[in-house]
């Protein structure tokens, strides 16, 4: 496809798309190269990295591995992002293309819903509704996809608006198409591209969102995450700032490397922007 | 060195206490600024002997029944009237009766409160009650104004924004969120008392920014508790900074897990052991809380009254743990563990724990909460294996035995014997050793009750815990009292 | 100003009322579905209860009620202006409010000030320069402090200037203890202030950047700029007068959403730096499960992302003569 | 005289992956004092290029490849930045296509003409005012003391480019660029602008280079003209010679796609019912409108009544926001209409929903203006086409069969079919959405500006495709058109419309050779070069008699 070649060009996009690429096989399989519980005690506490070579990136305040707990993290940080933003997607699509397909009350009505939850504070939700249903990946996720379904509905809503009146919807009208079909098979998939690049932003967003939880001790405490790695290392920044520095700059390596790869998205979709011929 | 007056005192105070109002709310945080405030009639020590404060002298008649306190004159309240026995009939009688649950329990043995004169005081007990005489600690029975109290609702009345007090120290402001600001108070019957000018009370939420307080400076003592443990060794190294783990002897926080005895596995005594020997307790003290405190081997605590030295100990060993997990026939049933919603250090324990249980074959499931769901799941109920820790208030009769009593089982609430353990031979004792009179008398019950109990297991005991107050070395005479910062800081003072 | 404004303007604040009402009710049923209730919280942190102090508890708070009931007399208080008593420090939700504040809009309005500031400044000169190297080290800058935990960056931020260089103060709104006043407050304010909006303002710096760039770039292609390029004017009054203003609307845009959150936005800044705000204010009443105090701070915070929302209408309508207020 | 201008061997290369090497190679020719230079050509052929190069607006990635510019005795393809900077605006000026987007949004009229003079002069601010207000008037402006103060959203298309032609005379330029200033204007607008050029033009005498692809300007305005194709300028001439008497095959190959100014003689329509009827339509569209603001309201359709037989073509005719659109839409049921009639043989079909029109679907079809937007980038052509009789309950393997037989209809190679949209002209676009129109087999089709996104030599194939269409197979074919020399081609019968209203409505010769209300009048009047090529023989091949004016349906 012609995305795909623009994109394979932009030679920003593919280094945020490898190292992500990178980051997506090690939470395949990383868990099963590297067998033994994250959450093992295994050497003494503390052990800064580098110093043996079983435990390359050291222990932590338990003396457990901080590699593993890296690999492991991964799985989990990486779930909670592309999880949360596929639920906010699921919701935000519908309700978004309804309200901007139909127009009208229906509009109005769905919009309003999603004003409400616009207006309290994200993080603020968030946190509040993890705290209700206690923290798991279950409900972390949720509240993440919860808090952030709203710029998606607003953005898809906006999309079909201004698709509803092309041409070719109205030609599947006097086809005598039904609605469902229009908003599936004509006014969807034109209207993907943004999605697709707000999207990659929403996973790096929910992937900080899951760790500043954590930080505040509202984690899942069955899972290792990058998250919990930072919270739990927070009371010992000064002793061993590795501790939190490493699972911090896994986070931002795969927050960066999403931004990039939604950058180059974002060319490569906007004809606008790729810049073919500017007048 | 001779005390100098003056300068002052930055403390902080973590987390930021709901009211000072002592006796009516029993946070922790409440009762340390609120305790240079109010006090009650008596201090102890670390020993845990009584010694004066309002009341100058007491003594108790020979069938242990009457207690009469002779107050110290010349008392004067913050707001200027005078301090006297009527004061001391309405706060234990009206105030305190309605507003602290823990005294109103021991107030059951107390048949009459009297004033026959300004400044004497007589209670009498309808029993002879041998932990009364430790009842009188400020956070239990503090001593209220009646000029501004009696006839009010207590808990709106404004004057608790603005307590007034007989202390050490008066209230001079709180902003919410930041400081709690007390001044010296001119009048203290307590003569030359107190050194220090001002004291500041810091609200900082974040326990990093604690470390980073103190070191910039900005903190003169962190009390125990208000920095992870982890953070101990490196805040202790730095110059001119002064450790100390005095001043918890009275509470004697004993820390515990709470085993759920009427359901699943933990019904079964033999997998109480198990739990008990699958434990490395000495590994949780040493990297957990830094080599501070002590393993416990049973209900009572090394310092508090009538504990039994000769008890066995269930030492680290997984082979007996796994060996008794197999005679019971134990088969996999996961169990829950919830953890104590305190900070990390009490969260990486529990992981400790989790990883230990499950080293010998317990499967364990972490569930997380904050404070509120902690209290609900225990309330009802709703757990299989729950953290907690207990203050031991100096004598068994207040602060161990509510545990273990089956009296003590009632729904619904999250600080009495919630894992249902019922041995109507360990009632009777509790409730001999209670009234039990001389104190030899008492100590044979209670040694009696603590075997049965260290067989038993109903609760996995963990430590003693000790919490490390950390303070800069130049105040002077910090802790005096076996409530360390509980108690006021009425003697300390600031060398140049 | 015409009267047609100014209907327009009151149905808007109507509907944000009839708006706010909604989500009162949401969030009374939400808080609701969270285990436990204030008084066990507070009966589990005094250490020692029985049933007679939960019950005391609960009907001094009103708990006892049927939850129909606790509603209507919520919400009908709460027309009269009344947000009720915080169940934990018997102070009224509005002046616990009202204390907290003026520092978290301190604290919020300075980094929100801050970061559209640098951030616009940024990103007009990365567009300026675009595709040169100026313009790459400006947007690894900002994708760095956007991808950077925040709390991180705090922490990190306080360790280095408070501890390791001793520059600024690393905790709390003031110095406590020493009596300033006038200009020796102010300033020893800023100082505490410095950490804290840089960090908060940092992640926003990026986005406003970010924004401002693409915004530049998109409208430096508009037809307008040529015709102003044809009247011969140099690229500096170019970019100053005809590009930036037009780039400026949808950085309007988003800073109306931002200045809406800027209440519940600062809880992990305000944690870090022990900043005495409502974010933290919120976070607390959480935990200790007083409902009225969380419903108060979600109440005001909801009404300020009501009240900025217009507010940044009336601007986008000042700024943008095209648009007229209306519908 | 001295040429003002000298273009010579200029030429500009493009990027890599441009549409070809050089946008314009070896230009040459010489703009005088007082004349104005039409430059005509298809889009792309790099009229606009030669403009920016003039003007020092070329793009950072396009640069003069050789040749000169001189201008004043200086080389402007080399000249520093600084110094084309005085000359800009000063010297030569600019005017551009699109009056909506040419002036800044947010800056009012005053202060984006007075900008010039604070540029160029050191007028005070209340100098530059009196200088704008005077070009206000000058360039005739209604209420030039309110325009002062408005903001370009306030200003009509015609208005705005009144105040780019007052910024661009503002300091009497000696040469007046104006780059296809009239094309997105209507007719009787674009009428007026090209007057006020002139009648300015004159005034100054500034040369004046004007950049067009329509012939009829041409001949309105020019003194002479340069013609262009793939960036080589393949013909310069005097207007006259070059309009009547072209001499590069390209020339003649575009002028001779020009229609006629004349209505051809067509047979007399036989049927008696007709297939569509309608009756006293009604549309208003109310915009705007709180709780508490009144709302904007536009009558689009205000009694329309009109029918149309099978084998006719009726134009719909009027300047732009006359109601054209919104009168086809209603037809179709695109939109619903307020009150009124709209019956498809005997049924009427007003009223109906979704469910109930299906069975009407097929037999009135739409083909749309453009062809770009109207078909799915995401579909092939197989699926655009086969979806419509998929809908109506054909199997799928028979409606792709047909279309494949719809492709040969229209002229496309089968192997269409698995192609998408991108991969086809704008022609070919066109093409498939006629092919999918009459998928249905429609009785009716409706036509709503189908042909105006279209090149002049393009749209000359698609009015041939749908006139052997039409005969074939006997469709009735309502065509909305702006372009009158279009509908003078096609129309068996044109309806004028004017604000919602139908003001005239007739058999086209009639129409055009006796129009009997006064817009239409001013209509016909508007149409650039309408003296030129009038005399032309008639090259539409059917010839018919003089018919009679059918009989009005029954109001
Ligand atoms: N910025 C650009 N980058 C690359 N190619 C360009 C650019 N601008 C124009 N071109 C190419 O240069 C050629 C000439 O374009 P130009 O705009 O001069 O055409 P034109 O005759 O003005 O057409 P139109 O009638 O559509 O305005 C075209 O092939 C076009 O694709
Ligand atoms: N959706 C709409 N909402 C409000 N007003 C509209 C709408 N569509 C059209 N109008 C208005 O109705 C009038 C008629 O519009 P219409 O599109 O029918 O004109 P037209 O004759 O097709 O013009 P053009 O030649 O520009 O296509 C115009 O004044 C237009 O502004
Ligand atoms: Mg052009
Ligand atoms: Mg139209
Ligand atoms: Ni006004």
């Amino acid at each position: 496809m012609n995305i795909i070649k623009t994109l394979s060009q932009n030679k920003v996009a593919m280094v945020g798309f490898f190292v992500l690429a990178i980051f997506c096989l090690i939470a395949a399989f990383g868990p099963l190269l590297y067998d033994g519980s994250p959450w093992k005690m295994v050497q003494r506490p503390f052990l800064p990295p580098f110093e043996n070579s079983n435990y390359l990136l050291g222990t932590d305040t338990l003396g457990r591995d901080v590699l593993a707990g890296l690999i492991y993290g991964t799985r989990i940080s990486l779930l909670v992002g592309l999880v949360s933003t596929l639920i906010a997607l699921l919701i935000g699509i519908p309700l978004g293309a309804y309200a901007g397909y139909f127009g009208g009350w229906v509009d109005e009505l769905l919009m309003r819903f999603t004003e409400i939850f616009q207006t309290v504070p994200s993080f603020a939700l968030a946190i509040v509704i993890v705290a209700i249903f206690e923290p798991s990946v279950y409900s972390i996720t949720s509240a993440i996809a919860i808090v952030s379904w709203p710029p998606v509905a607003r953005l898809v809503r906006g999309e079909f608006m201004s698709l509803r009146s092309q041409e070719y919807v109205l030609a599947a009208k006097l086809n005598g198409q039904t609605h469902r079909n229009i908003i599936m098979r004509e006014i969807l998939p034109n209207s993907l591209s943004p999605i697709i690049v707000l999207a990659s932003l929403m996973v790096a967003t929910a992937i900080l969102l899951e760790s500043s939880l954590s930080f505040l001790g509202l984690g899942d405490p069955e899972i290792m995450s990058w998250g919990y790695m930072i919270g739990a290392a927070k009371t010992v920044v000064r002793q061993a700032w590795w501790l939190s520095f490493i699972p911090g700059l896994a986070i931002a390596l795969t927050v960066l490397s999403l931004n990039l790869l939604g950058e180059g998205l974002n060319e490569a979709l906007n004809p606008k922007m790729s810049g073919k011929r500017e007048n | 060195a001779e005390p100098k007056d003056g300068g002052a005192i930055n403390v902080v105070v973590q987390p930021e206490p709901p009211s000072l109002m002592i006796g009516m709310y029993s946070n922790g945080t409440t009762q340390q600024v609120g305790g240079n405030i109010f006090e009650g009639l008596l201090r102890y020590d670390k020993e845990l002997n009584p010694h004066p404060l309002l009341a100058k002298s007491w003594e108790n008649s020979e069938d242990g029944k009457t207690w009469t306190f002779h107050l110290e004159k010349d008392v004067l309240w913050h707001d200027g009237k005078p301090f006297t026995s009527a004061d001391v009939v309405f706060s234990v009688d009206k105030m305190l009766r309605k507003t602290n649950a823990r005294l109103r329990t021991s107030l059951e043995f107390v048949e009459s409160i009297s004033a026959p004169d300004d400044y004497t005081v007589v209670f009498k007990l309808n029993k002879p009650f041998g932990p009364f005489i430790r009842l009188f600690e400020v956070g239990t029975m503090p001593m209220y104004p009646k000029h501004i109290y009696a006839g009010t609702d207590y808990k709106i009345n404004p004057a608790n924004q603005h307590p007034i007090g007989t202390g050490p120290f008066k209230f001079v402001e709180w902003k919410k969120g930041s400081y709690i600001h007390l001044t010296k108070n001119d009048h203290y019957h307590v003569s030359g008392l107190p050194h220090i000018n001002d004291l500041y009370w810091h609200v900082i939420p974040d326990a990093a920014s604690r470390a980073v307080a103190f070191e910039t400076g900005k903190i003169d003592v962190l009390p125990g508790g208000s920095v992870e443990n982890f953070d101990v060794p490196r805040l202790t190294e730095l110059d001119n900074t002064c450790v100390t783990t005095d001043g918890w002897e009275f509470f004697s926080p004993h820390s515990l897990l709470w085993l759920n005895n009427r359901q699943g596995p933990m019904a079964d005594k033999r997998f109480r052991q198990a739990v008990m020997y699958a434990m490395d307790r000495e590994f949780a003290k040493n990297v957990l809380w830094n080599g501070f405190g002590k393993v416990a081997n049973g209900p009572v605590g090394s310092k508090t009254k009538f504990y039994d030295k000769s008890l066995p100990n269930y030492e680290y060993d997984p082979a007996k743990a796994k060996k008794l997990l197999k005679e019971m026939g134990y088969d996999g049933t996961p169990v829950r563990l919830l953890p104590m919603p305190y900070g990390e250090t009490w969260q990486r324990w529990a992981e400790v724990v989790k990883q230990n249980l499950e080293e010998v074959g317990i499967k364990t499931k972490m569930v997380s909460t904050d404070v509120a769901g902690w209290n609900q799941k225990v309330a009802d109920w709703d757990y299989d294996i729950s953290f907690t820790y207990l203050y031991q208030y100096g004598d068994p009769a207040l602060g161990v035995s509510r545990n273990y009593i089956s009296s003590n089982i009632s729904k619904g609430s999250s600080w009495n014997n919630v894992e249902g353990y019922e041995n109507a031979q360990v009632d009777k004792l509790f409730a001999e050793a209670a009234v039990a009179f001389p104190d030899s008398k008492r100590q044979e019950l209670y040694s009696k009750v603590q075997r049965q109990l260290v067989e038993d297991v109903p609760v996995a005991w963990l430590m003693e815990l000790e919490f490390p107050t950390i303070y800069n070395c130049k105040v002077q005479n910090l802790i005096d009292s076996g409530i360390g910062i509980n108690d006021a800081f009425g003697t300390a003072w600031i060398k140049q | 100003m015409n009267l047609q404004t100014l209907l327009y303007i009151g149905g808007r604040l109507i509907k944000g009322v009839i708006i706010l009402l909604i989500i009162a009710v949401f969030n009374f049923f939400l808080i609701r579905a969270a285990p436990g209730d204030p008084a066990k919280v507070m009966a589990g942190e005094a250490g020692a209860t029985d049933e007679v102090f939960l019950q005391q508890l609960r009907e001094q708070f009103g708990l006892d009620q049927p939850l129909y009931y606790q509603l209507w007399v919520y919400i009908s208080n709460l027309l009269h202006f009344d947000m009720g008593m915080s169940y934990r420090q018997n102070i009224p939700v509005f002046d616990l409010i009202m204390d907290r504040l003026p520092a978290t809009l301190l604290l919020t309005g300075t980094a929100f000030l801050l970061s559209i500031a640098l951030g616009v400044l940024a990103g007009v000169i990365a567009s300026v320069n675009y595709k040169k190297w100026v313009d790459s080290l400006i947007t690894i800058l900002s994708l760095i402090f956007y991808a950077t935990p925040l709390f991180w960056l705090a922490i990190m931020a306080s360790l280095f200037f408070s501890v390791y260089l001793g520059w600024l103060p690393g905790f709390g709104m003031e110095t406590v203890g020493v009596e300033l006043s006038g200009w020796d407050r102010v300033i020893d304010i800023a100082l505490h202030l410095v950490l804290p909006a840089t960090t908060l303002g940092l992640f926003f710096t990026a986005v406003y950047a970010r924004m401002t760039r693409t915004s530049m770039i998109e409208t430096s292609r508009l037809d307008f700029v040529k015709t102003a390029i044809a009247k011969g004017m140099t690229p500096s009054r170019v970019t100053r007068k005809h590009v930036l203003r037009n780039a400026l609307l949808p950085v309007i845009t988003l800073a109306g959403i931002q200045a809406g959150q800027l209440i519940g936005g600062a809880v992990l800044t305000e944690t870090v730096f022990a900043w005495p705000g409502i974010g933290r204010l919120m976070f607390e009443a959480l935990f200790q499960r007083d409902y009225n105090l969380l419903l108060g701070v979600f109440f005001i915070s909801s009404a300020m992302v009501v009240l900025f929302n217009l507010i940044t209408d009336v601007i986008y309508c000042v700024v943008d003569p095209r648009i007229e207020l209306s519908k | 005289m001295k040429p003002l201008l000298q273009v010579e061997d200029l030429t500009i290369r493009l990027p890599k992956g441009g549409d070809r090497e050089f946008a314009i190679q070896k230009v040459n020719y010489n703009l005088m004092p007082g004349e104005i230079l039409c430059v005509v050509g298809e889009s792309g052929s790099g009229k606009s290029m030669t403009a920016n190069a003039i003007m020092g607006l070329l793009p950072k990635t396009i640069q003069v490849d050789a040749g000169t510019i001189i201008f004043d005795g200086v080389d402007l393809a080399s000249l520093e930045e600084r110094r084309a900077r005085e000359l800009r605006g000063n010297r030569i000026s600019m005017i551009f296509q699109e009056p909506m987007t040419a002036l800044n949004p947010l800056m009012r009229v005053a202060d984006q003409i007075g900008e010039v003079f604070l540029i160029h002069t050191n007028m005070n601010a209340k100098q530059r005012d009196e200088r704008a207000l005077a070009l206000l008037v000058d360039v005739g402006l209604p209420d030039p003391e309110k325009m002062m103060k408005a903001y370009p959203h306030q200003l009509s298309g015609g208005q705005r480019q009144r105040v780019m032609i007052a910024m661009a005379l503002a300091l009497e330029p000696a040469i007046l660029i104006a780059d296809e200033p009239t094309t997105a204007l209507d007719v009787t607008t674009q009428a007026q602008i090209l007057k006020l050029i002139k009648e300015l033009q004159e005034k100054h005498n500034t040369a004046v280079m004007f950049i067009t692809h329509d012939f009829g300007v041409v001949a309105e305005i020019a003194d002479r003209v340069v013609v262009m194709e793939k960036g080589q300028m393949v013909e310069i001439g005097g207007s006259d010679d070059v309009l009547n008497n072209p001499q590069h095959e390209y020339t003649k190959k575009l002028i001779a796609a020009v229609p006629p100014l004349v209505a051809p003689h067509r047979e007399a329509l036989l049927e008696v019912t007709p297939v569509l009827t309608v009756n006293n339509l009604c549309k208003t569209y109310s915009t705007g409108g709180g709780w508490f603001s009144k709302a904007r309201v536009v009558k689009a359709a205000d009694d329309v009544t009109f029918t149309l037989h099978r084998g006719e073509t009726l134009g719909l005719v009027g300047e732009s926001g006359s109601g054209k659109s919104t009168v086809s839409r209603c037809v179709v049921r695109l939109l619903d209409s307020d009150s009124g009639e709209i019956l498809i043989g005997e049924d009427a079909i007003q009223d109906l929903n979704t469910a109930e029109l299906a069975p009407y679907r097929k037999r009135i079809q739409m083909v749309f203006q453009d062809p770009f937007a109207s078909l799915n980038p995401r579909k092939t052509i197989g699926q655009i086409i086969a979806d419509g009789p998929i809908a109506q309950g054909m199997e799928p393997a028979k409606a792709l069969a047909k279309a494949a037989e719809l492709l040969d209809l229209v002229e496309l190679p089968r192997a269409a079919l698995d192609r998408y949209p991108h991969e086809f002209s704008g022609g070919q676009r066109q093409r498939v959405g006629i092919a999918r129109a009459l998928a249905h087999d429609p009785e009716i089709l409706v036509a709503d500006e189908a042909i105006s996104a279209l090149d002049v030599s393009v749209q000359a194939q698609i009015l041939d495709l749908l006139d052997t269409l039409k005969v074939r197979l006997n469709l009735a074919i309502l065509f909305v058109v702006h372009d009158l020399r279009v509908a003078a081609q096609v129309c068996d019968r044109v309806i004028v419309m004017q604000k919602g209203k139908v003001v005239e409505m007739g058999v086209t010769k009639t129409v055009f050779e006796a129009p009997s209300h006064e817009y239409t009048k001013s209509l016909i009047d508007s149409i650039p070069g309408a003296s030129w090529r009038s005399d032309l023989p008639d090259h539409i091949p059917q010839e018919g008699q003089p018919e009679k004016q059918p009989a009005m349906s029954s109001v």
